[in-house]
Protein backbone atom coordinates (compact mmCIF):
# COMPACT_ATOMS: atom_id res chain seq x y z
CA UNK A 1 0.00 0.00 0.00
CA UNK A 2 1.29 3.32 -1.10
CA UNK A 3 1.16 6.67 0.46
CA UNK A 4 -1.22 7.88 -2.15
CA UNK A 5 -3.74 5.03 -0.88
CA UNK A 6 -3.02 5.62 3.03
CA UNK A 7 -4.22 9.45 2.10
CA UNK A 8 -7.45 7.98 0.33
CA UNK A 9 -8.91 5.99 3.32
CA UNK A 10 -11.25 8.06 6.11
CA UNK A 11 -12.01 5.15 8.29
CA UNK A 12 -11.04 1.95 8.69
CA UNK A 13 -11.24 -1.46 10.86
CA UNK A 14 -9.99 -4.95 11.57
CA UNK A 15 -11.67 -7.69 12.66
CA UNK A 16 -10.67 -11.31 14.06
CA UNK A 17 -12.69 -13.91 15.32
CA UNK A 18 -12.40 -17.52 16.20
CA UNK A 19 -13.12 -19.82 13.07
CA UNK A 20 -17.13 -20.55 14.23
CA UNK A 21 -20.21 -20.65 12.29
CA UNK A 22 -22.25 -18.44 14.34
CA UNK A 23 -19.59 -15.70 13.85
CA UNK A 24 -20.45 -15.55 10.45
CA UNK A 25 -23.69 -13.40 11.49
CA UNK A 26 -21.38 -11.01 13.86
CA UNK A 27 -19.05 -10.32 10.80
CA UNK A 28 -22.14 -9.01 8.29
CA UNK A 29 -23.53 -6.78 11.46
CA UNK A 30 -19.90 -5.46 12.34
CA UNK A 31 -19.27 -4.24 8.75
CA UNK A 32 -22.89 -3.33 8.31
CA UNK A 33 -22.23 -1.02 11.30
CA UNK A 34 -18.96 0.04 10.21
CA UNK A 35 -20.47 1.47 7.13
CA UNK A 36 -23.48 2.85 8.92
CA UNK A 37 -22.39 6.67 9.34
CA UNK A 38 -21.84 6.44 4.88
CA UNK A 39 -25.91 5.99 4.91
CA UNK A 40 -26.09 3.32 2.25
CA UNK A 41 -29.17 2.26 1.04
CA UNK A 42 -30.90 -0.89 2.51
CA UNK A 43 -29.70 -2.77 -1.04
CA UNK A 44 -25.81 -1.82 -0.81
CA UNK A 45 -26.35 -2.97 2.87
CA UNK A 46 -27.91 -6.38 1.88
CA UNK A 47 -25.80 -7.00 -0.75
CA UNK A 48 -22.25 -5.73 1.08
CA UNK A 49 -23.81 -8.25 4.47
CA UNK A 50 -24.21 -11.15 1.83
CA UNK A 51 -20.92 -10.81 0.24
CA UNK A 52 -19.28 -10.61 3.63
CA UNK A 53 -21.30 -13.89 4.69
CA UNK A 54 -20.10 -15.55 1.73
CA UNK A 55 -16.53 -14.58 2.01
CA UNK A 56 -16.90 -15.77 5.99
CA UNK A 57 -18.34 -18.51 5.24
CA UNK A 58 -15.99 -20.18 2.81
CA UNK A 59 -13.18 -19.35 4.86
CA UNK A 60 -15.13 -21.48 7.61
CA UNK A 61 -16.16 -24.52 5.40
CA UNK A 62 -13.28 -24.64 3.21
CA UNK A 63 -10.38 -23.14 4.72
CA UNK A 64 -10.21 -24.68 8.09
CA UNK A 65 -12.90 -27.41 8.11
CA UNK A 66 -14.06 -27.22 11.86
CA UNK A 67 -10.65 -26.36 13.44
CA UNK A 68 -12.31 -23.73 15.70
CA UNK A 69 -8.86 -22.19 17.16
CA UNK A 70 -7.88 -21.02 14.01
CA UNK A 71 -8.85 -17.18 13.67
CA UNK A 72 -10.54 -15.24 10.04
CA UNK A 73 -10.03 -11.98 9.45
CA UNK A 74 -11.80 -9.31 8.07
CA UNK A 75 -10.98 -5.62 7.20
CA UNK A 76 -12.60 -2.64 6.18
CA UNK A 77 -11.25 0.25 4.57
CA UNK A 78 -13.58 3.36 3.62
CA UNK A 79 -11.61 5.44 1.25
CA UNK A 80 -13.08 8.53 -0.74
CA UNK A 81 -15.95 9.08 -2.68
CA UNK A 82 -17.66 6.14 -0.98
CA UNK A 83 -15.64 3.23 -1.29
CA UNK A 84 -15.93 0.39 0.28
CA UNK A 85 -13.00 -2.46 0.73
CA UNK A 86 -13.79 -5.47 2.62
CA UNK A 87 -10.48 -8.26 2.43
CA UNK A 88 -11.62 -11.41 3.80
CA UNK A 89 -8.73 -13.28 4.84
CA UNK A 90 -7.91 -16.66 6.07
CA UNK A 91 -4.56 -19.16 6.57
CA UNK A 92 -6.11 -22.12 5.84
CA UNK A 93 -5.62 -24.95 2.95
CA UNK A 94 -6.02 -22.21 -0.03
CA UNK A 95 -7.26 -22.84 -3.23
CA UNK A 96 -5.68 -24.97 -6.14
CA UNK A 97 -7.28 -23.47 -8.94
CA UNK A 98 -9.29 -20.00 -8.15
CA UNK A 99 -10.49 -20.06 -11.81
CA UNK A 100 -12.14 -23.01 -11.23
CA UNK A 101 -13.08 -22.32 -7.97
CA UNK A 102 -14.81 -19.13 -9.57
CA UNK A 103 -17.18 -20.98 -11.57
CA UNK A 104 -20.82 -20.65 -11.02
CA UNK A 105 -21.93 -23.86 -9.77
CA UNK A 106 -18.26 -25.03 -9.17
CA UNK A 107 -17.91 -26.73 -5.43
CA UNK A 108 -15.68 -29.45 -3.88
CA UNK A 109 -18.30 -29.69 -0.98
CA UNK A 110 -21.46 -31.21 -3.09
CA UNK A 111 -22.12 -33.60 -0.34
CA UNK A 112 -22.61 -30.71 2.34
CA UNK A 113 -25.21 -29.01 0.25
CA UNK A 114 -22.78 -26.29 -0.97
CA UNK A 115 -24.13 -24.75 -4.18
CA UNK A 116 -21.05 -23.33 -5.58
CA UNK A 117 -22.48 -19.73 -6.24
CA UNK A 118 -20.85 -18.30 -3.26
CA UNK A 119 -17.86 -16.37 -5.83
CA UNK A 120 -20.83 -15.62 -7.93
CA UNK A 121 -22.69 -13.68 -5.40
CA UNK A 122 -19.75 -11.87 -4.14
CA UNK A 123 -19.28 -11.02 -7.48
CA UNK A 124 -22.33 -10.16 -8.47
CA UNK A 125 -23.28 -8.04 -5.43
CA UNK A 126 -19.91 -6.43 -5.52
CA UNK A 127 -18.19 -3.71 -8.23
CA UNK A 128 -14.79 -5.45 -7.89
CA UNK A 129 -13.81 -9.05 -6.83
CA UNK A 130 -10.43 -10.34 -6.18
CA UNK A 131 -9.33 -13.75 -5.07
CA UNK A 132 -5.61 -14.12 -3.95
CA UNK A 133 -4.62 -18.00 -2.34
CA UNK A 134 -1.77 -20.35 -2.02
CA UNK A 135 -2.13 -23.99 -1.47
CA UNK A 136 -1.09 -24.18 2.19
CA UNK A 137 -0.87 -21.11 2.66
CA UNK A 138 -4.24 -19.05 2.52
CA UNK A 139 -6.63 -16.90 0.88
CA UNK A 140 -7.39 -13.14 0.88
CA UNK A 141 -10.79 -11.97 -1.01
CA UNK A 142 -10.64 -8.29 -1.83
CA UNK A 143 -14.25 -6.89 -2.68
CA UNK A 144 -14.56 -3.35 -3.16
CA UNK A 145 -18.00 -1.21 -3.82
CA UNK A 146 -19.19 2.22 -4.24
CA UNK A 147 -21.52 3.54 -2.84
CA UNK A 148 -24.19 6.04 -4.44
CA UNK A 149 -24.12 9.34 -3.08
CA UNK A 150 -26.16 10.16 -0.76
CA UNK A 151 -28.76 12.69 -1.10
CA UNK A 152 -28.91 15.60 1.30
CA UNK A 153 -31.91 17.40 1.74
CA UNK B 1 -33.50 -18.52 12.37
CA UNK B 2 -37.27 -20.04 12.96
CA UNK B 3 -38.77 -22.42 11.53
CA UNK B 4 -42.43 -23.90 11.48
CA UNK B 5 -44.52 -26.58 9.62
CA UNK B 6 -47.70 -25.89 8.59
CA UNK B 7 -49.66 -29.43 6.80
CA UNK B 8 -52.81 -29.54 4.23
CA UNK B 9 -53.08 -33.05 2.80
CA UNK B 10 -49.53 -34.14 1.18
CA UNK B 11 -48.70 -30.41 1.11
CA UNK B 12 -45.95 -29.22 3.61
CA UNK B 13 -45.63 -25.27 3.88
CA UNK B 14 -42.35 -24.27 5.43
CA UNK B 15 -42.30 -20.91 6.73
CA UNK B 16 -38.63 -19.31 7.64
CA UNK B 17 -38.38 -16.64 9.64
CA UNK B 18 -35.18 -14.35 10.60
CA UNK B 19 -31.70 -15.29 9.09
CA UNK B 20 -30.45 -18.14 6.60
CA UNK B 21 -26.90 -18.73 6.66
CA UNK B 22 -24.81 -21.29 6.56
CA UNK B 23 -24.39 -21.53 10.42
CA UNK B 24 -28.53 -22.37 10.71
CA UNK B 25 -28.61 -24.09 7.25
CA UNK B 26 -27.76 -27.83 8.72
CA UNK B 27 -29.99 -27.57 11.32
CA UNK B 28 -33.07 -26.06 8.69
CA UNK B 29 -32.14 -29.20 6.53
CA UNK B 30 -32.33 -31.14 9.10
CA UNK B 31 -35.97 -30.34 10.65
CA UNK B 32 -37.20 -30.46 7.06
CA UNK B 33 -35.83 -33.81 6.68
CA UNK B 34 -37.35 -35.28 9.34
CA UNK B 35 -40.58 -33.46 9.17
CA UNK B 36 -40.85 -34.64 5.68
CA UNK B 37 -40.05 -38.52 6.36
CA UNK B 38 -42.58 -38.27 9.30
CA UNK B 39 -45.24 -36.87 7.55
CA UNK B 40 -45.00 -38.43 4.36
CA UNK B 41 -45.30 -35.04 2.80
CA UNK B 42 -45.20 -34.93 -1.54
CA UNK B 43 -45.48 -31.43 -2.21
CA UNK B 44 -43.25 -28.59 -0.40
CA UNK B 45 -43.53 -24.69 -0.21
CA UNK B 46 -40.79 -22.47 1.22
CA UNK B 47 -42.69 -19.55 2.32
CA UNK B 48 -39.53 -16.51 2.68
CA UNK B 49 -41.95 -14.51 3.91
CA UNK B 50 -39.85 -13.69 7.09
CA UNK B 51 -36.63 -14.33 6.07
CA UNK B 52 -34.73 -11.12 6.32
CA UNK B 53 -31.32 -12.64 5.21
CA UNK B 54 -29.74 -15.26 3.02
CA UNK B 55 -26.21 -16.02 0.84
CA UNK B 56 -26.00 -19.00 -1.17
CA UNK B 57 -26.08 -21.32 1.78
CA UNK B 58 -30.17 -20.77 1.51
CA UNK B 59 -29.40 -22.48 -2.51
CA UNK B 60 -28.34 -25.86 -0.96
CA UNK B 61 -30.99 -25.98 1.34
CA UNK B 62 -33.63 -25.98 -1.56
CA UNK B 63 -31.54 -28.11 -4.17
CA UNK B 64 -31.27 -30.91 -1.52
CA UNK B 65 -35.21 -30.42 -0.73
CA UNK B 66 -35.66 -30.78 -4.21
CA UNK B 67 -34.20 -33.90 -5.01
CA UNK B 68 -35.96 -35.45 -2.43
CA UNK B 69 -39.22 -34.31 -3.22
CA UNK B 70 -38.81 -34.64 -6.75
CA UNK B 71 -37.92 -38.10 -6.25
CA UNK B 72 -41.48 -38.89 -4.35
CA UNK B 73 -42.86 -37.29 -7.71
CA UNK B 74 -43.67 -33.80 -5.71
CA UNK B 75 -43.50 -30.08 -6.81
CA UNK B 76 -41.11 -27.57 -4.98
CA UNK B 77 -42.76 -24.12 -4.91
CA UNK B 78 -40.89 -21.03 -3.35
CA UNK B 79 -43.00 -17.90 -2.59
CA UNK B 80 -42.31 -14.80 -0.61
CA UNK B 81 -38.73 -13.91 -1.71
CA UNK B 82 -37.69 -10.69 -1.07
CA UNK B 83 -36.17 -8.66 -4.48
CA UNK B 84 -32.50 -9.56 -3.67
CA UNK B 85 -33.06 -13.65 -2.28
CA UNK B 86 -34.86 -13.65 -5.95
CA UNK B 87 -31.87 -12.83 -7.30
CA UNK B 88 -29.80 -14.95 -5.67
CA UNK B 89 -32.07 -17.98 -6.26
CA UNK B 90 -32.56 -16.46 -10.39
CA UNK B 91 -28.65 -16.74 -10.60
CA UNK B 92 -28.11 -20.79 -9.40
CA UNK B 93 -31.24 -21.45 -12.06
CA UNK B 94 -33.84 -22.36 -8.91
CA UNK B 95 -36.76 -20.88 -10.82
CA UNK B 96 -35.91 -23.57 -13.49
CA UNK B 97 -36.72 -26.50 -10.89
CA UNK B 98 -39.50 -24.53 -8.64
CA UNK B 99 -41.98 -22.46 -9.15
CA UNK B 100 -42.09 -19.20 -8.02
CA UNK B 101 -45.63 -17.91 -6.80
CA UNK B 102 -46.79 -15.16 -5.32
CA UNK B 103 -48.19 -16.38 -2.14
CA UNK B 104 -48.95 -19.57 -0.15
CA UNK B 105 -52.78 -19.86 -1.27
CA UNK B 106 -51.85 -19.60 -4.95
CA UNK B 107 -48.92 -21.94 -4.33
CA UNK B 108 -51.75 -24.56 -3.00
CA UNK B 109 -53.73 -24.02 -5.78
CA UNK B 110 -51.55 -24.96 -8.21
CA UNK B 111 -50.81 -28.44 -6.92
CA UNK B 112 -54.57 -29.06 -5.73
CA UNK B 113 -55.04 -27.67 -9.44
CA UNK B 114 -52.86 -29.86 -10.88
CA UNK B 115 -53.88 -32.81 -8.43
CA UNK B 116 -57.42 -32.24 -9.58
CA UNK B 117 -55.95 -32.15 -13.70
CA UNK B 118 -54.33 -35.17 -13.38
CA UNK B 119 -57.20 -36.93 -11.92
CA UNK B 120 -59.29 -35.51 -14.73
CA UNK B 121 -56.88 -36.64 -17.74
CA UNK B 122 -56.47 -40.30 -15.96
CA UNK B 123 -60.42 -40.18 -16.18
CA UNK B 124 -60.61 -38.95 -19.47
CA UNK B 125 -57.91 -41.89 -20.28
CA UNK B 126 -59.73 -44.34 -19.02
CA UNK C 1 -2.16 -16.71 29.57
CA UNK C 2 -1.80 -19.96 30.67
CA UNK C 3 -3.12 -22.65 28.90
CA UNK C 4 -5.77 -22.97 31.28
CA UNK C 5 -7.27 -20.01 30.20
CA UNK C 6 -6.82 -20.73 27.02
CA UNK C 7 -9.31 -24.25 27.59
CA UNK C 8 -11.84 -21.56 29.16
CA UNK C 9 -12.34 -19.70 26.14
CA UNK C 10 -15.00 -20.64 23.90
CA UNK C 11 -14.84 -17.89 21.37
CA UNK C 12 -13.00 -14.92 21.06
CA UNK C 13 -12.74 -11.62 18.86
CA UNK C 14 -10.68 -8.92 17.63
CA UNK C 15 -11.49 -5.71 16.59
CA UNK C 16 -9.25 -2.60 15.60
CA UNK C 17 -10.49 1.12 14.68
CA UNK C 18 -9.66 4.25 13.55
CA UNK C 19 -9.58 6.80 16.59
CA UNK C 20 -12.84 8.25 15.45
CA UNK C 21 -15.90 9.61 17.79
CA UNK C 22 -18.13 7.58 14.62
CA UNK C 23 -16.55 4.85 15.81
CA UNK C 24 -18.09 4.25 19.04
CA UNK C 25 -21.26 2.98 18.04
CA UNK C 26 -19.41 0.44 15.91
CA UNK C 27 -17.95 -0.52 18.81
CA UNK C 28 -20.77 -1.18 21.19
CA UNK C 29 -22.52 -2.87 18.02
CA UNK C 30 -20.35 -4.91 17.25
CA UNK C 31 -19.41 -6.60 20.72
CA UNK C 32 -23.43 -6.76 21.24
CA UNK C 33 -23.44 -9.16 18.03
CA UNK C 34 -20.99 -10.91 19.05
CA UNK C 35 -22.44 -12.01 22.30
CA UNK C 36 -25.66 -12.29 21.13
CA UNK C 37 -25.33 -16.17 20.77
CA UNK C 38 -25.15 -15.64 24.39
CA UNK C 39 -28.67 -14.75 24.62
CA UNK C 40 -27.92 -11.91 27.16
CA UNK C 41 -30.89 -10.56 28.25
CA UNK C 42 -32.27 -6.96 27.26
CA UNK C 43 -30.40 -5.42 30.37
CA UNK C 44 -27.29 -7.48 30.63
CA UNK C 45 -26.66 -6.22 26.96
CA UNK C 46 -27.01 -2.33 27.59
CA UNK C 47 -25.56 -2.43 30.52
CA UNK C 48 -22.30 -4.41 28.22
CA UNK C 49 -22.74 -1.64 25.24
CA UNK C 50 -22.48 1.06 27.67
CA UNK C 51 -19.69 0.24 29.12
CA UNK C 52 -17.75 -0.61 25.76
CA UNK C 53 -18.85 3.14 24.77
CA UNK C 54 -17.52 4.55 28.02
CA UNK C 55 -13.83 2.57 27.73
CA UNK C 56 -13.92 3.41 23.49
CA UNK C 57 -14.91 6.84 23.73
CA UNK C 58 -11.69 7.24 26.86
CA UNK C 59 -9.55 6.48 24.28
CA UNK C 60 -10.82 8.70 21.50
CA UNK C 61 -11.01 11.50 23.73
CA UNK C 62 -8.19 10.97 26.41
CA UNK C 63 -5.54 8.41 24.63
CA UNK C 64 -5.09 10.21 21.22
CA UNK C 65 -6.61 13.64 21.06
CA UNK C 66 -7.46 14.61 17.70
CA UNK C 67 -5.40 12.27 15.80
CA UNK C 68 -7.65 9.95 13.71
CA UNK C 69 -4.55 7.80 12.78
CA UNK C 70 -4.52 5.93 15.65
CA UNK C 71 -5.93 2.99 16.36
CA UNK C 72 -8.45 1.64 19.06
CA UNK C 73 -8.60 -2.07 20.10
CA UNK C 74 -11.35 -4.00 21.37
CA UNK C 75 -11.51 -7.86 22.22
CA UNK C 76 -13.62 -9.97 23.65
CA UNK C 77 -13.66 -13.57 24.83
CA UNK C 78 -16.83 -15.16 25.69
CA UNK C 79 -15.29 -18.15 28.49
CA UNK C 80 -16.93 -21.04 30.41
CA UNK C 81 -20.38 -20.54 32.11
CA UNK C 82 -21.21 -17.43 30.34
CA UNK C 83 -18.14 -15.06 31.19
CA UNK C 84 -18.34 -11.92 29.00
CA UNK C 85 -14.54 -10.69 28.98
CA UNK C 86 -14.13 -7.10 27.17
CA UNK C 87 -10.49 -5.85 27.16
CA UNK C 88 -10.13 -2.00 25.09
CA UNK C 89 -6.66 -1.06 24.61
CA UNK C 90 -4.91 2.35 23.28
CA UNK C 91 -1.32 3.19 22.79
CA UNK C 92 -2.19 6.76 23.79
CA UNK C 93 -0.94 8.90 26.19
CA UNK C 94 -1.38 6.93 29.36
CA UNK C 95 -2.71 8.17 32.80
CA UNK C 96 -0.66 9.12 35.39
CA UNK C 97 -3.17 8.47 38.97
CA UNK C 98 -5.54 5.41 38.40
CA UNK C 99 -7.34 5.73 41.48
CA UNK C 100 -7.90 9.55 41.35
CA UNK C 101 -9.00 8.90 37.51
CA UNK C 102 -11.26 6.07 38.21
CA UNK C 103 -13.31 8.79 41.31
CA UNK C 104 -17.10 9.39 40.27
CA UNK C 105 -16.85 12.79 39.42
CA UNK C 106 -13.17 13.22 38.17
CA UNK C 107 -12.42 14.15 34.98
CA UNK C 108 -9.60 16.10 33.09
CA UNK C 109 -11.44 17.66 30.57
CA UNK C 110 -14.67 19.85 32.58
CA UNK C 111 -14.53 22.25 29.55
CA UNK C 112 -15.33 19.73 26.85
CA UNK C 113 -18.37 18.67 29.13
CA UNK C 114 -17.21 15.51 30.27
CA UNK C 115 -18.62 14.42 33.66
CA UNK C 116 -16.08 12.14 35.28
CA UNK C 117 -18.40 9.39 35.57
CA UNK C 118 -16.87 7.32 32.85
CA UNK C 119 -15.17 4.56 34.96
CA UNK C 120 -18.02 4.78 37.41
CA UNK C 121 -20.50 3.94 35.08
CA UNK C 122 -17.97 0.81 33.55
CA UNK C 123 -17.57 -0.49 37.49
CA UNK C 124 -21.72 -0.01 37.58
CA UNK C 125 -22.67 -1.52 34.73
CA UNK C 126 -19.73 -4.76 34.72
CA UNK C 127 -18.90 -6.90 37.61
CA UNK C 128 -15.74 -6.11 37.62
CA UNK C 129 -12.94 -3.18 36.26
CA UNK C 130 -9.27 -3.69 36.07
CA UNK C 131 -7.58 -0.46 34.82
CA UNK C 132 -3.84 -0.83 33.84
CA UNK C 133 -1.68 2.25 32.16
CA UNK C 134 1.24 3.36 31.48
CA UNK C 135 1.93 7.43 30.95
CA UNK C 136 3.04 7.63 27.51
CA UNK C 137 2.67 4.20 26.43
CA UNK C 138 -1.11 3.54 26.90
CA UNK C 139 -4.17 2.21 28.42
CA UNK C 140 -6.03 -1.05 28.60
CA UNK C 141 -9.05 -1.81 30.41
CA UNK C 142 -10.40 -4.93 31.39
CA UNK C 143 -14.38 -6.00 32.43
CA UNK C 144 -15.90 -8.69 33.32
CA UNK C 145 -19.94 -10.07 33.55
CA UNK C 146 -20.63 -12.85 34.11
CA UNK C 147 -24.12 -13.25 32.18
CA UNK C 148 -27.49 -14.76 33.87
CA UNK C 149 -28.24 -18.85 33.02
CA UNK C 150 -30.41 -18.13 29.84
CA UNK C 151 -33.90 -19.81 30.32
CA UNK C 152 -34.31 -23.22 28.41
CA UNK C 153 -37.63 -23.85 26.75
CA UNK D 1 -29.25 10.69 16.88
CA UNK D 2 -32.08 13.64 15.75
CA UNK D 3 -33.36 16.19 17.87
CA UNK D 4 -36.46 18.40 18.09
CA UNK D 5 -37.63 21.33 20.03
CA UNK D 6 -41.55 22.43 20.74
CA UNK D 7 -41.80 26.16 22.85
CA UNK D 8 -44.35 26.81 25.68
CA UNK D 9 -43.97 30.20 26.50
CA UNK D 10 -40.44 30.36 27.78
CA UNK D 11 -40.46 26.69 28.12
CA UNK D 12 -38.67 24.61 25.74
CA UNK D 13 -39.15 20.90 25.07
CA UNK D 14 -35.79 19.22 23.70
CA UNK D 15 -37.37 15.69 22.08
CA UNK D 16 -34.39 13.12 21.70
CA UNK D 17 -34.75 10.64 19.93
CA UNK D 18 -31.72 7.79 19.12
CA UNK D 19 -28.38 6.99 20.83
CA UNK D 20 -26.89 9.52 22.79
CA UNK D 21 -23.06 9.24 22.86
CA UNK D 22 -19.65 11.31 23.19
CA UNK D 23 -19.84 11.50 18.87
CA UNK D 24 -23.05 12.95 19.13
CA UNK D 25 -23.08 15.25 22.37
CA UNK D 26 -20.99 17.67 21.04
CA UNK D 27 -23.81 18.74 17.86
CA UNK D 28 -26.80 18.32 20.72
CA UNK D 29 -25.36 20.47 22.96
CA UNK D 30 -24.77 23.09 20.16
CA UNK D 31 -27.61 23.05 18.92
CA UNK D 32 -29.97 23.19 22.09
CA UNK D 33 -27.40 26.46 23.12
CA UNK D 34 -28.45 27.53 20.19
CA UNK D 35 -31.90 27.00 20.41
CA UNK D 36 -32.01 28.94 23.87
CA UNK D 37 -30.74 31.84 22.74
CA UNK D 38 -32.71 32.49 19.80
CA UNK D 39 -36.23 31.65 21.59
CA UNK D 40 -34.80 33.66 25.19
CA UNK D 41 -36.26 29.93 26.69
CA UNK D 42 -36.11 30.04 30.62
CA UNK D 43 -36.98 26.65 31.52
CA UNK D 44 -35.89 23.24 29.84
CA UNK D 45 -37.82 19.70 29.31
CA UNK D 46 -35.67 17.03 28.16
CA UNK D 47 -37.60 14.34 26.71
CA UNK D 48 -35.64 10.87 26.94
CA UNK D 49 -38.43 8.92 25.77
CA UNK D 50 -37.17 8.08 21.98
CA UNK D 51 -33.33 7.58 23.42
CA UNK D 52 -32.27 4.28 22.57
CA UNK D 53 -29.27 4.60 24.04
CA UNK D 54 -26.88 6.92 26.39
CA UNK D 55 -23.66 6.40 28.24
CA UNK D 56 -22.31 9.57 30.43
CA UNK D 57 -21.75 11.99 27.90
CA UNK D 58 -25.41 12.69 28.22
CA UNK D 59 -24.70 13.73 31.83
CA UNK D 60 -22.62 16.27 30.55
CA UNK D 61 -24.82 17.28 27.99
CA UNK D 62 -27.62 17.45 30.96
CA UNK D 63 -25.04 19.42 33.52
CA UNK D 64 -23.83 21.81 30.55
CA UNK D 65 -27.48 22.64 30.16
CA UNK D 66 -28.60 22.79 34.03
CA UNK D 67 -25.45 25.58 34.21
CA UNK D 68 -26.86 27.92 31.67
CA UNK D 69 -30.70 27.22 32.36
CA UNK D 70 -29.94 27.87 36.17
CA UNK D 71 -27.94 31.21 35.76
CA UNK D 72 -31.19 32.95 33.53
CA UNK D 73 -33.61 31.57 36.96
CA UNK D 74 -34.95 28.64 34.95
CA UNK D 75 -35.70 24.97 35.91
CA UNK D 76 -34.86 21.56 34.49
CA UNK D 77 -36.84 19.34 34.24
CA UNK D 78 -36.26 15.58 32.82
CA UNK D 79 -38.99 12.72 31.77
CA UNK D 80 -38.88 9.90 29.91
CA UNK D 81 -36.02 8.24 31.03
CA UNK D 82 -35.81 4.20 30.45
CA UNK D 83 -34.37 2.64 33.80
CA UNK D 84 -30.77 2.40 32.94
CA UNK D 85 -30.51 5.83 31.61
CA UNK D 86 -32.15 6.49 35.28
CA UNK D 87 -29.88 4.87 37.13
CA UNK D 88 -26.86 6.32 34.75
CA UNK D 89 -28.08 10.08 35.76
CA UNK D 90 -28.66 9.01 39.23
CA UNK D 91 -24.97 7.96 39.81
CA UNK D 92 -24.24 11.58 38.72
CA UNK D 93 -26.24 12.78 41.18
CA UNK D 94 -28.69 14.50 38.47
CA UNK D 95 -31.58 14.51 40.01
CA UNK D 96 -30.09 16.99 42.62
CA UNK D 97 -30.24 19.66 40.16
CA UNK D 98 -32.86 18.46 37.88
CA UNK D 99 -36.68 17.18 38.67
CA UNK D 100 -37.42 13.96 37.17
CA UNK D 101 -41.17 14.00 35.68
CA UNK D 102 -43.51 11.33 34.81
CA UNK D 103 -44.45 13.20 31.34
CA UNK D 104 -43.93 16.33 29.58
CA UNK D 105 -47.55 17.69 30.28
CA UNK D 106 -46.76 17.24 34.50
CA UNK D 107 -43.83 19.09 33.50
CA UNK D 108 -45.02 22.06 31.99
CA UNK D 109 -47.73 22.15 34.80
CA UNK D 110 -45.12 21.91 37.29
CA UNK D 111 -43.12 24.82 35.60
CA UNK D 112 -46.23 27.24 35.12
CA UNK D 113 -48.00 26.17 38.43
CA UNK D 114 -44.62 27.52 40.08
CA UNK D 115 -45.06 30.78 37.86
CA UNK D 116 -48.99 31.02 38.80
CA UNK D 117 -47.90 30.49 42.63
CA UNK D 118 -45.04 33.15 42.25
CA UNK D 119 -47.60 35.46 40.59
CA UNK D 120 -50.00 35.35 43.31
CA UNK D 121 -47.69 35.84 46.21
CA UNK D 122 -46.25 38.86 44.75
CA UNK D 123 -49.91 40.21 44.32
CA UNK D 124 -50.45 39.28 48.13
CA UNK D 125 -47.24 41.39 48.59
CA UNK D 126 -48.57 44.34 47.20
N1 LIG E 1 -11.33 -19.53 1.81
C1 LIG E 1 -11.24 -20.66 1.06
N2 LIG E 1 -10.29 -21.59 1.34
C2 LIG E 1 -10.19 -22.72 0.61
N3 LIG E 1 -11.01 -23.01 -0.43
C3 LIG E 1 -11.96 -22.13 -0.77
C4 LIG E 1 -12.14 -20.92 -0.03
N4 LIG E 1 -13.16 -20.23 -0.60
C5 LIG E 1 -13.59 -20.97 -1.61
N5 LIG E 1 -12.89 -22.12 -1.74
C6 LIG E 1 -13.06 -23.16 -2.77
O1 LIG E 1 -13.78 -22.60 -3.86
C7 LIG E 1 -14.98 -23.35 -4.08
C8 LIG E 1 -16.07 -22.46 -4.60
O2 LIG E 1 -16.47 -21.52 -3.59
P1 LIG E 1 -17.91 -20.88 -3.62
O3 LIG E 1 -18.18 -20.33 -4.98
O4 LIG E 1 -18.01 -19.94 -2.50
O5 LIG E 1 -18.92 -22.10 -3.43
P2 LIG E 1 -19.24 -23.02 -2.15
O6 LIG E 1 -18.79 -22.33 -0.91
O7 LIG E 1 -20.72 -23.16 -2.21
O8 LIG E 1 -18.52 -24.31 -2.37
C9 LIG E 1 -15.27 -24.02 -2.78
O9 LIG E 1 -16.05 -25.19 -2.95
C10 LIG E 1 -13.86 -24.35 -2.27
O10 LIG E 1 -13.34 -25.51 -2.88
N1 LIG F 1 -7.84 5.75 27.71
C1 LIG F 1 -7.42 6.81 28.46
N2 LIG F 1 -6.25 7.43 28.19
C2 LIG F 1 -5.84 8.49 28.93
N3 LIG F 1 -6.55 8.99 29.97
C3 LIG F 1 -7.72 8.42 30.29
C4 LIG F 1 -8.21 7.31 29.57
N4 LIG F 1 -9.39 6.94 30.12
C5 LIG F 1 -9.61 7.78 31.15
N5 LIG F 1 -8.61 8.68 31.27
C6 LIG F 1 -8.50 9.73 32.32
O1 LIG F 1 -9.36 9.38 33.38
C7 LIG F 1 -10.29 10.44 33.61
C8 LIG F 1 -11.60 9.89 34.12
O2 LIG F 1 -12.23 9.12 33.12
P1 LIG F 1 -13.80 8.90 33.14
O3 LIG F 1 -14.21 8.43 34.49
O4 LIG F 1 -14.15 8.02 31.99
O5 LIG F 1 -14.43 10.35 32.93
P2 LIG F 1 -14.47 11.33 31.67
O6 LIG F 1 -14.22 10.53 30.42
O7 LIG F 1 -15.83 11.88 31.70
O8 LIG F 1 -13.41 12.36 31.89
C9 LIG F 1 -10.38 11.18 32.32
O9 LIG F 1 -10.81 12.50 32.46
C10 LIG F 1 -8.93 11.08 31.81
O10 LIG F 1 -8.11 12.06 32.42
Amino acid sequence: MNNNDKDNIQNKMKLQFSNRSENESFARVAVAAFIAPLDPTVEELTEIKTAVSEAVSNAIIHAYGENENEMVTVECLIEKDRRVVIIVTDNGIGIEDVELAREPLYTSKPDEERSGMGFTVMESFMDKLEVESTPGVGTRVIMIKKLDLAYEF
Amino acid sequence: MQIEFEMTDDIMIVNLDGELDHHYSSVIREEIDKTIDTFHTKHLIFNFEKVSFMDSSGIGVIMGRYNKISQLGGKLLITGCSEYIDRILEMAGIYTIATRMKNVADSIALIEGDNIEKGAKSENEQ
